[in-house]
């Protein structure tokens, strides 16, 4: 066992509990974190194989780190997005809940512009 | 087992714990709290594996934004209408699947080959032509360069996304609530104090990038942050976002990288190419750019659509 | 130059169809209904027989071709489709047609012209779509709650077959690997897929000509569609289904199994058609019905001749149904006509279109008689000619029931327009009466003296006076018949609508299901799953 | 070893794949820099002129016989990025700037900034967002790179989910966060099969992985989950959760963007992923999953449609049916020794189908924004009469229904024969019943919109409120589109066959 191993199945063991989160949790700012998390123990994982292809001269392989950079800020851009969605749907609806929608394709005409 | 192993076990078992209460916290706001934890656990752990580049984002980003961020939708969220649990059958057909889609990656994780491939020599062997001591920088600003600059217009669109949210006659108005100047409150003085700082750090960041740990997203996080505070303590408040100096703040940084890269057709022969010799100074000239920028779109996301009457 | 006209006689149609978008020029869309077929009536004048064009342009070459059962079968059914126009616009009385109206004919015409010139599957595929699925537009126009129906059933059951026949289609042409029809039928025999394609085209065709049990369609359709479009759906439009199996079923190879099977089913329907149609009221129902009992024995002619492998059959069946498309095109013309003459007159109307409905029966010196010695080589003297008689007995009965209807019914519907609807339709029952003559020779090589022969015109005339003493004993029975709905067993349709009321609200409560974010996520964690696994198993 | 083959080469005309993606996203910028009504004249600006890149991309396509490839930055992969248009690519392109453009002049009545208004919110999230969608499409569909392509995918993301929620219901704000969830699971899935790719092989450039990949367990769970991440966000049947609420609740503009062209985007990399990066998937089981889903996709979603009382999720349910042919690809292209003439029929097929479908919803979506602004409903028993009142709309949705239920001379038939031919030359009879099945049930729910709109409404219909004759042919031209692909396919199987190894070097040029 070394530290490569360890992180590389702590990643995987992370993006578990993520996954679990977005599946079973109904609070959808619960499942943005799950996401979250998820996402976490993804990078890490690309942090592993980054580590592993630590080379001339380098701690690590520069490719991955940098791609993980990028994912971070995309994670946060769909963050951002999706918070702002939630506040506006509880302003208007006093809740939260995504499995409505099921039942929205009864609702009246929509008025559509 | 070594020392070094010793400390990373226990950062894992941190990081896990993190994870762990991030899921089965009892309320949103816990779980929020958890994750910001769990963000700086994993960015301890960037630096066990030589990344402190993506240490010091996840700890700005990961961390930070992205936790606070909802930490702040957990307080607003508070009195949301809760759906029932998910059913028993649901939680452990959930809790099978993604153990077993856990173990499938673990498995994959164990069978990566030996030895295993890297760029990392690549990344060096090309770095000097862009004058650059930062491979990771190289690879962000020259190798990946695109990836860079679509990366700015997701957050762009990000932030679209969220203006238009904003009900029509708010168009054009300020994002979030007035904050009253409170002189006496030690969040004003922090205001005052911090952001000069904070400031001149996050310059800092910027500019040793281009050969240590830093560039220019980690220094925009950090100017952002320190705006975030000023908006906070009064001192200052969110543009409204309307103003053309603010649109123009937005996408300077991208369009500055599109029109240096589209120039490289002209001058150094190939989209997002950059001439010898001059690698460098037009690199930082992008990053300069591209940190405020970032810094621009950061707040405005942190800030949310628009709340108050548009100017006249 | 003649062959251009093969290439103008379906385009013609479409060409005016799409010009007939623009409004003004639907002003004139009566003339362009009468206009718009004689390319293709020139075209079976003057283009040689077996001429060959080939279109080169889109993904495949369009090829056209004209051969004997081809030109016979275009020529009349553009008599028809002209008589029709002619009729369709003069009892508008000098209101325009509408758009719809217009633009669904002129396709329907270039669909009709394009199944008997088409030699490669593509364009017989697109031209036979054609003459299917615009004609819904026609049926529906006179937009009753009866037409709508109607329409939905036709539709539905065109759509069949168009999916039947384009199943049937590819496993032809993987077959012969080929889109010319002659190349892919020469490789039919020795497909490994031989029954499945032969199942599927005789389906897919069976659905135009409404082989039992796939007529339903046919009685509510020409029940509800004016008189025109009724006229050219039972007299052009059907014989696509015809000119279908004559091209697609390969005569020349012995098939018995298939060839016994298509001839029994159709024999089974040509009696069956006239049993529920004897039943029936309105003059157009027992027309229709009618028609499958005609479509029956012409899918018994075919039967024999697969079974036979005689390629003859297609001649013969080609002049059997022209004869059909100019006598019952003339025969709903005359339900037409018959409904703007007084009483009193009716008899000008109701002489020829007996003489044209006993035609049917196989009255002697008719066309009708003509067909029916044209095909009794390819059935034979044995228990089939014998039952194929018995029809033409059965068609005799339908027919004077038809006639008697008729007489009865003035005033049923189309009550305006004025007596120059005749014009059109005098001009067709003569060529009804006429035309059959001059292509008798053509057809089967024989001389019409043959016809003349008075062992042929008692062979003829048996089971016509059979078919009359019939008719007497219905007159007396007339109260005990039962009485079947339009479409007979359309009505089994009733048990068919719970059942799919039932799969669609299942499907609603699956998709219920299926909406919850943990159901659908966790299919998709178990897919991952599967396709690793299914990645990994078969390494 | 040996170098690498030509094709990964840099060819002449490169540069035209930089200005396909990068004239959208500098249209993006401005538009954002200069807002108000500036946003609409840049969105009407770069339609011609992307417009143009993407014909000049096919033109080159079609002259040279090579794809073009481009390196960024000059740097070859694996450490630089490569841009590469093959055949399908080229076609996907032309597509997306067809329908982009049509859609934009469509859309400009829906979304003109008021009079007296210095900027409005819908018009300009609208206009900036459409080149947003093309810009990101162009990235789909021109990257060579695994990363890249999930930014591309995300910026796909984000430009659509705010135009589902355009309008501000509450509902359409649920469909946009559910949509926008759902998504961001299928790209933490994407992400993660990315890493692992990167771990064993040391690039992501799919033209290099395609010479290294084995498959081996890490190679296989990374496949595997990419495409599962992929069909989350392409919503194959049962993973459309999303779709429905989503474009039926989107403006009617909105609508025709995401499902003609959106959901088209993760598609195409499933089909770069099996049979670009991964090679020899399609032999496998794995294939005949994806074709069972397809198969799923294509009844479930045409029974739903059948029972949609109203018309916009009538024809998103639709997209979910017709977005099952698609996957009907994998089990028919795959096979050891599969004759070249079958393989070229399965990407006709496969290619065909997406573009008519695309040409055919974006008009059927459009044509139902028209018919639901004349009547101020959508209802699908309300429609009576609609014949009489929007002629040319009714006309148009007619012939795109045409090309849904693959009747000639569509460019849906033409998809539907060349996949019933691939199924029987492969002997794989289910698919050929499938496609039978699921022509009948389009039959069907086509005919639930033209029917009633032939007909005479029961009462004369209230004011109407006719469309402008504009956009009335727009809607007609989309759907004109989709039906001549059948007859005049415009040369697309030489183009198909360009670039992509397993067909071309069959096709006679």
């Amino acid at each position: 066992m070394n530290a490569e191993v360890l992180f590389g199945l702590a990643g995987a063991v992370l993006a578990g509990l993520g996954l679990y989160g977005l599946v079973a949790d109904p609070a959808p700012l619960r499942k943005l974190l799950a996401f979250n998390l998820l996402g976490g123990g993804v990078f890490l994982v690309f942090g592993v194989v980054a580590r592993r292809g630590a080379a001339a001269g380098l701690g690590g392989d520069p490719v991955p780190q940098a791609l993980v950079i990028t994912g971070l800020v995309v994670a946060f851009a769909a963050t951002a997005l999706a918070v702002a969605l939630l506040r506006l749907l509880f302003e208007r609806t006093g809740q939260t809940l995504l499995d409505t929608a099921a039942q929205e394709r009864t609702s009246p005409d929509q008025a559509d512009g | 087992m070594t020392m070094g192993l010793l400390l990373d076990f226990f950062l894992v078992i941190l990081a896990l714990a993190a994870g762990w209460w991030t899921i089965g916290a009892k309320d949103s706001f816990g779980a929020a709290v958890a994750f910001v934890a769990y963000g700086l656990v994993l960015a301890l752990i960037w630096v066990r594996i030589a990344a402190p580049d993506v240490a010091l984002t996840e700890a700005a980003i990961g961390a930070g934004l992205t936790g606070g961020m909802l930490i702040g939708a957990s307080t607003r969220l508070e009195s949301a209408k809760q759906a029932t649990r998910a059913g028993g059958v649901t939680r452990r057909l959930a809790i099978a699947l993604s153990a077993l889609v856990a173990a499938a990656l673990a498995l994959a994780v164990l069978g990566l080959p030996h030895p295993p491939p890297s760029l990392a020599a690549a990344a060096m062997a090309a770095l000097p032509p862009t004058g650059l001591g930062n491979p990771v920088t190289g690879v962000l600003l020259a190798y990946r360069a695109v990836d860079t600059l679509l990366e700015k217009v997701v957050l762009i669109l990000a932030l679209l996304g969220t203006w238009s949210l904003a009900p029509d006659r708010l168009w054009g108005g300020r994002p979030g609530r007035k904050e009253r100047r409170n002189a006496a409150s030690p969040l004003t003085l922090l205001g005052q104090v911090l952001p000069p700082i904070g400031i001149v750090i996050g310059l800092h960041i910027l500019w040793v990038g281009a050969n240590e740990p830093g560039g220019a997203f980690q220094g925009g996080t950090i100017l952002a942050a320190m705006w975030m505070l000023a908006v906070m303590a009064g001192l200052v408040d969110v543009p409204a976002i309307s103003r053309t100096w603010l649109r123009l703040l937005v996408v300077a940084g991208p369009g500055l990288f599109l029109i240096v890269g589209l120039a490289g057709f002209v001058v150094a022969g190939g989209f997002l190419a950059y001439p010898p010799g001059f690698a460098k100074p037009l690199i930082l000239l992008v990053e300069v750019v591209l940190t405020l920028s970032v810094a621009a779109i950061l707040l405005l996301l942190l800030a949310g659509p628009p709340e108050r009457e548009p100017p006249r | 130059m003649s062959e251009s006209l093969l290439v103008a006689a379906p385009a013609l149609p479409l060409v005016l169809a799409v010009a007939c978008l623009w409004r003004p020029l639907r002003e004139w869309a009566g003339g362009l209904l009468i206009l718009a077929p004689v390319p293709a009536l020139a075209a079976a004048l003057v283009v040689r027989r077996s001429s060959v064009v080939t279109l080169q342009h889109g993904l495949v070459p369009i090829t056209f071709a004209l051969d004997v059962p081809g030109a016979m079968l275009l020529g009349v059914s553009a008599l028809l489709w002209i008589a029709a126009g002619a009729y369709a616009c003069l009892r508008r009385c000098g209101q325009p047609l509408g758009g719809q109206a217009v633009v669904c004919w002129l396709l329907t015409l270039c669909g009709s012209v394009g199944v008997f010139i088409a030699a490669d599957m593509a364009s017989f595929f697109m031209a036979y779509a054609l003459v299917s699925l615009p004609a819904w537009g026609l049926v529906v126009l006179d937009d009753t709650e009866r037409a709508h129906r109607a329409g939905a059933i036709y539709v539905a059951f065109a759509v069949l077959g168009e999916t039947l026949l384009l199943i049937g289609f590819a496993l032809l042409a993987a077959a012969g690997d080929s889109l010319l029809i002659r190349d892919a039928l020469a490789a039919l025999p020795h497909s490994p897929w031989r029954g499945m394609t032969l199942a599927l085209l005789i389906a897919g065709f069976g659905m135009k000509i409404a082989l039992i049990p796939l007529h339903v369609w046919m009685p509510p359709t020409y029940r509800a569609a004016p008189i025109s479009v009724a006229a050219v759906l039972s007299g052009a439009a059907v014989k696509a289904g015809v000119i279908g199996l004559i091209r697609f079923l390969p005569l020349g190879t012995v098939l018995p199994g298939a060839g016994e099977a298509l001839a029994a089913v159709g024999l089974f329907g040509a009696f069956y058609g006239v049993a529920i149609g004897v039943t029936q009221e309105h003059p157009k129902t027992i027309l229709a019905y009618s028609s499958v009992s005609q479509m029956g024995v012409i899918a018994a002619v075919l039967g024999m001749g697969l079974g036979a492998g005689d390629g003859g059959a297609a001649t013969a069946v080609a002049f059997y149904g022209a004869q059909h498309v100019l006598v019952k095109g003339a025969l709903f013309l005359a339900v037409g006509v018959a409904a703007t003459n007084s009483r009193r007159q009716l008899w000008r109307v109701i002489v020829p279109a007996a003489v044209l409905a006993l035609g049917l029966g196989g009255l002697p010196l008719t066309g009708g008689a003509l067909a029916k010695l044209a095909v009794k080589g390819v059935l034979g003297g044995g228990i089939v000619g014998m039952l194929a008689n018995l029809s033409a007995a059965a068609s005799t009965l339908l027919m004077i029931h038809f006639v008697h209807r008729l007489a009865g019914s003035s005033a049923v519907e189309d009550a305006a327009g004025g007596r120059e609807l005749a014009l059109p339709w005098l001009l067709l029952a003569a060529a009804a009466v006429a035309i059959p003559w001059l292509l008798f020779p053509l057809a089967t090589g024989g001389s019409r003296l043959a016809a003349l022969h008075p062992v042929s015109i008692w062979a003829s005339l048996w089971p016509v006076l059979i078919g009359a003493g019939l008719a007497l004993l219905r007159r007396q029975f007339e109260r005990r018949l039962p009485r079947f709905p339009e479409g007979d067993l359309l009505a089994l349709g009733k048990y068919a609508m719970p059942a799919a009321m039932r799969i669609g609200e299942a499907s609603e409560r699956l998709e219920a299901g299926l909406s919850r974010w943990p159901v659908a996520s966790l299919l998709l964690l178990a897919a991952a799953l599967l396709l690793g696994g299914g990645i990994l198993i078969a390494r | 070893m040996m170098a690498p083959a030509l094709p990964d080469m840099p060819t002449a005309g490169g540069f035209l794949l930089v200005l396909a993606i990068m004239l959208p996203i500098a249209g993006v910028l401005l538009q954002f820099m200069l807002g108000g009504r500036q946003a609409e004249r840049i969105a009407l600006l770069v339609m011609p002129a992307g417009l143009a890149v993407a014909v000049a991309v096919t033109a080159a396509l079609m002259l040279s016989g090579r794809p073009l490839v481009y390196h960024l930055g000059n740097l070859a992969p694996p450490l630089g990025l490569a841009l590469r248009a093959d055949g399908f690519s080229a076609l996907m392109l032309m597509t997306t700037a067809l329908i982009v453009s049509a859609i934009g002049l469509f859309a400009r009545a829906d979304f003109a900034t008021p009079t007296g208004t210095v900027e409005a919110r819908a018009p300009f999230v609208f206009w900036t967002l459409l080149l947003a969608l093309w810009g990101a499409l162009a990235v789909v569909f021109l990257g060579q790179d695994l990363f890249t392509l999930y930014v591309g995918l995300e910026l796909l993301t984000f430009g659509a989910v705010p135009l589902v929620s355009l309008d501000g219901r509450a509902e359409t704000l649920t469909a946009a966060l559910r949509y926008l969830l759902f998504a961001l699971f299928g790209s933490a899935l994407f992400l993660a099969g990315t890493v692992l790719f990167y771990g064993e092989y040391g690039t992501l450039d799919i033209a290099l992985l395609a010479t290294r990949t084995h498959p081996d367990t890490t190679s296989a769970i990374a496949v595997a989950m990419m495409t599962a991440g992929l069909l989350a966000k392409t919503a194959l049947f049962p993973f459309h959760l999303w779709l429905p609420p989503a474009h039926a609740g989107a403006p009617a503009p909105a609508s025709a963007l995401l499902s003609s062209l959106v959901v088209k985007g993760p598609f195409f990399l499933v089909v770069r992923l099996w049979f670009g990066a991964m090679p020899g998937l399609t032999d496998l089981p794995a294939a005949q999953l994806l074709g069972a889903l397809g198969a799923g996709a294509v009844l479930f979603g045409s029974v739903l449609a059948l029972c949609q009382p109203r018309l916009k999720p009538l024809i998103a349910y639709s997209t979910v049916a017709q977005l099952g042919y698609l996957f009907l690809m994998f089990p028919l292209a795959g096979g050891v020794g599969l004759p070249a003439s079958v393989r070229m029929a399965v990407w006709t097929g496969g290619a065909v189908q997406a573009v008519s479908h695309a040409f055919a919803k974006a008009a059927m979506f459009a044509g139902a924004g028209l018919i639901g602004q004349a009547l101020g409903h959508d209802r699908i028993s309300g429609l009576r009469g609609v014949g009489r009142a929007l002629p040319v709309t009714t006309f148009a949705v007619a012939f795109a229904g045409l090309s849904l239920m693959g009747l000639p001379p569509s460019g849906g038939f033409m998809a539907k024969w060349l996949l019933v031919r691939a199924s029987i030359a492969t002997a794989q009879w289910w698919w050929a019943a499938l496609v039978f099945a699921g022509g009948l049930l389009a039959g069907g729910y086509i005919f639930r919109i033209i029917a009633p709109a032939l007909s005479a409404p029961e009462k004369p219909l209230p004011a109407i409120r006719t469309p402008a004759r504009r956009r009335e042919v727009v809607v007609l031209a989309l759907a004109l589109i989709s039906v001549l692909l059948g007859v005049v396919p415009f040369g697309l199987t030489t183009l198909l066959a360009v670039g992509n190894p397993t067909i071309a070097h069959i096709v006679p040029r």
